[in-house]
């Protein structure tokens, strides 16, 4: 019976169908992570700072998520006075969209990609500098000085840690050979030598901080700064286009979670590379990589104090954008002469 | 089936909103900057829809450099205009007339 | 030399790893969570909770409006007017304590000659009217009579440190 | 209509009534916007002209750091925008006039015979596995590479034009310098001294 009602659909539908439903099953697992993603920050810091977190909504808390989720969306959204309405509420809009329509490249193994394009890092870099709309224009939108300081701000950091993750990304690419997100970690095969972290270490670390600064997640964010301008760019949101900007945020730090574990350690390739059964490379170890930079987002979060605005300039500008030139000599230099057993 | 000239037209409107967009915005500065970049939009349609069309890689090539170059002119041209702004709180073009003298 | 040294040593992220470690380490430490309403921290008789009157053994209220703990609350929380009573004590008409100045800080216990304003332990207040946070003089008594026996082997528990 | 057609006209639309917008718009922050909803229309557009790796370029160059940086000038400058506006309605007609005749010119060249199909032929059929970049790379470090390097300098000029244009020492402002912040040692800062008690009186 649907079989044959599946048949008889044009062949055109029959592949957006096909689309859409992948679509979905990126997207519900997404949400759902980023949900708990919530929960677990407020578990982790907890625990850190030796509490134990929310633990009263369900079993060990686990329904909290649920519980702010429904708490958010019964509540008003409040529009200031002289607000822009149509960017108010296109703002938060526009924060998301980059975030989520990343994830059409992100490949979880071999074949589980949806659009397997050759630019899927220039696709990747061209979206997340556009991640920063929402932010510059929640700010100017809000008709608010405390937003517009928060915007002014973290426009002038996710600019500038633009250039210094668009440079670790190109060593990436020099030493992957490809744009393609699954060729570079097919370049990657091999064993955990072979990953990327140990000869692009510095750019690790540059992408791994860039990727901080550029989700403005503590101890980079200024732009929210609550000691200082209150919440920053969206003083002024609440209720649902509040929770917006906040899923966005998070979607956002899972994504750069995916594309570090992805670029530097060899996404779904097993670190046991030789061994039967545990060396098989699967989506098991892409989502376990994933997890563990999730983890240290907020492990980052709970040990390290906020920068100063000036001193994280100085950082993006000084220190890292001359690291990365530096490295990206060394790792071009390596790949000409074929350095034996990175680049083989 | 689309043809090259479907492109050449776009590109001919939006050169000729940008002119007039610079007519229109003889004071503001920042908008005739817009407007400029807006030329360059239109011309740059004109040299990949060529590229395509005679399928030659010549055209985006030429588009790559005049990305560049316009990069570099938005940066300076907004940086002029800071300095300007810190030195006579305007940007309003008809102020700007300390050199006539 | 030295800042060679040092600058090659920045590099390295040693202080940051330094903090990683001691967060990751407390990630793995007992908990000292509180479970409030059902678990709850133990209490010094000294706690300094919501304000009462007391009264005598035989149901005379003690405050003879010597306006003492008037004068010395730092918040001025504390509003008292007095006239002689039929029988010819001086009684208070109105003690009134606004709970949102006060800062409980227990001045006027100290200063109350007959010990009749006092600070019991009770801290769990909450409002949701108007005006709840001003404590009248039949509310303050009321405390004080509930409270009786908590507050006098508290005072008696203390006396020797006075 | 084909599908590609129906894109082109939509992206084309929308293109054109941004365009339209930047240059009329009341206030400056719109006009950026606007200018943004341009950019991406057309990088939509070079898309279909299988232009991938330019209309990726134009995302993360234009709408990711040009406008970014445009709007940052716009709402940091405190722009008086009535008096922005006051000549406009003088010089409407005479831009229309020169904006009607640009394209009535321009539309007569471009409708000419020079351009027409039969003249042009169709585009280039790609194979599956052609990487628009790759090629693109291919050009450009080969026949273009001094061309290349040219344009890598103008970078680097405007990027020390732009410093040293924009960059002012303020005397009234006190900076610090995070290096020596960190360098300081405790023997250079704190000096114990060994002093006698005074005795009580």
């Amino acid at each position: 019976m649907i079989e044959s009602l599946w048949g008889v659909l044009p062949e055109a539908l029959q592949t957006t169908v096909i689309i859409v439903a992948k679509i979905v099953a990126i997207m519900v697992p997404l949400m759902l992570t980023v949900a708990y993603y919530t929960l677990a920050e407020r578990k982790v810091i907890g625990f850190m700072q030796v509490r134990i977190g929310p633990n009263r909504v369900g079993p060990r808390g686990l329904l909290q998520p649920i519980a702010d989720a429904l708490k958010l969306m019964f509540k008003e959204i409040i529009l200031p006075t002289n607000a822009n309405r149509f960017l108010f509420i296109i703002a938060p809009v526009l924060s998301i969209t980059p975030a989520l329509a990343a994830w059409a490249v992100i490949p979880f193994n071999e074949t589980w990609v949806l659009a397997d394009i050759d630019a899927s890092i220039l696709y990747i870099l061209a979206l997340t500098s556009f991640g920063v709309y929402g932010v510059i224009i929640a700010g100017w939108a809000s008709n608010s000085k405390y937003a517009l300081l928060g915007a002014m701000r973290s426009a002038a950091q996710m600019v500038s840690y633009e250039i210094a993750m668009g440079f670790a990304l190109v060593g990436v690419l020099i030493a992957g050979g490809s744009l393609n997100l699954g060729d570079i970690v097919q370049a990657q095969s091999g064993s955990i030598l072979h990953w990327f972290w140990l000869p692009l270490f510095p750019l690790l670390m540059v992408y791994l901080i860039s990727g901080i600064a550029e989700t403005n997640r503590a101890p980079f964010d200024v732009a929210e700064g609550e000691s200082e301008i209150v919440a920053g760019f969206h003083v002024e949101y609440s209720g649902m286009t509040f929770a917006v900007f906040f899923l966005a945020e998070y979607a956002n730090m899972i994504l750069i979670a995916a594309l570090t574990a992805i670029m530097f350690f060899g996404g779904w390739l097993s670190p046991f590379q030789g061994i039967p059964l545990l060396g098989e490379p699967s989506l098991f170890w892409f989502l376990l990589k994933t997890a563990f930079f999730m983890f240290c987002f907020l492990w980052f979060r709970a040990t390290f104090p906020r920068y100063r605005y000036d001193q994280i300039m100085r950082l993006g500008w000084k220190v890292f954008i001359p690291i990365t030139i530096v490295w990206l000599l060394v790792v071009a230099l390596a790949v000409v002469v074929e350095l034996p057993w990175w680049f083989d | 089936m689309l043809a090259l000239t479907d492109y050449l037209t776009l590109g001919a409107i939006l050169f000729s909103i940008s002119v007039v967009g610079i007519f229109l915005n003889r004071r503001n500065l920042i908008i005739m900057l817009m407007a400029i970049e807006l030329m360059l939009l239109a011309v740059n349609m004109n040299f990949i829809a060529f590229s395509h069309f005679h399928g030659n890689l010549d055209g985006q090539v030429f588009v790559f450099f005049i990305l560049t170059v316009a990069a570099a002119e938005a940066a300076i041209g907004l940086a002029i205009l800071i300095v300007l702004f810190r030195n006579r709180r305007t940007i309003n073009v008809n102020d700007l007339d300390l050199m006539k003298g | 030399m030295t800042a060679i040294a040092n600058y090659f040593r920045s590099l390295l992220l040693l202080e940051l790893l330094k903090g990683l470690r001691l967060t990751g380490r407390y990630f793995f430490a007992r908990k000292f969570t509180v479970q409030y309403p059902e678990e709850k921290t133990p209490q010094s008789n000294r706690f300094r909770g919501i304000h009462a009157l007391r009264r005598y053994a035989n149901g005379e209220e003690r405050c003879i409006a010597c306006k003492l703990c008037e004068a010395v609350c730092p918040a001025l929380a504390i509003t008292i007017e007095a006239e002689p009573r039929n029988d010819g004590q001086r009684r208070t008409t109105l003690y009134d304590i606004d709970l949102f100045k006060c800062v409980y800080c227990g001045y006027c216990e100290e200063a109350c000659p007959v010990d009749a304003v006092v600070l019991t332990r009770v801290f769990e207040v909450a409002f949701d009217r108007r005006g709840q946070n001003i404590m009248t003089k039949q509310k303050l008594l009321a405390m004080g009579d509930q409270h009786e026996t908590q507050i006098a082997s508290d005072r008696t528990d203390d006396a020797r440190f006075r | 209509m084909a599908f590609d057609t129906l894109v082109f006209y939509v992206f084309a639309a929308v293109l054109v009534f941004a365009a339209l917008r930047v240059v009329t718009c009341r206030n400056p922050v719109h006009a950026a916007l606007f200018l943004v909803l341009a950019f991406l229309n057309s990088a939509g557009l070079w898309l279909l002209l299988e232009a991938e790796f330019l209309a990726m370029t134009l995302v993360l160059v234009y709408v990711g750091a040009v406008m970014v940086l445009f709007l940052f000038v716009v709402m940091m400058l405190d722009v008086n925008l009535t008096e922005m506006r006051a000549g406009m309605r003088r010089f409407a007609p005479l831009g229309l006039g020169v904006g009607v005749l640009l394209l009535v010119e321009m539309a007569l060249i471009v409708r000419s015979s020079a351009f027409s199909a039969d003249q042009v032929g169709d585009p280039v059929r790609h194979a599956a596995d052609y990487s628009n970049t790759k090629a693109l790379g291919s050009v450009l470090y080969t026949d273009y590479v001094y061309a290349f390097e040219i344009a890598a300098v103008i970078l680097l000029l405007a990027i020390i034009a732009a410093i040293a244009l924009t960059l002012r020492k303020r005397p009234e402002t006190r900076y610090q310098d995070p290096a020596r912040q960190v360098s300081v040692r405790r023997e250079d800062r704190v000096r114990l001294i060994k002093m006698p008690a005074e005795k009580r009186g």
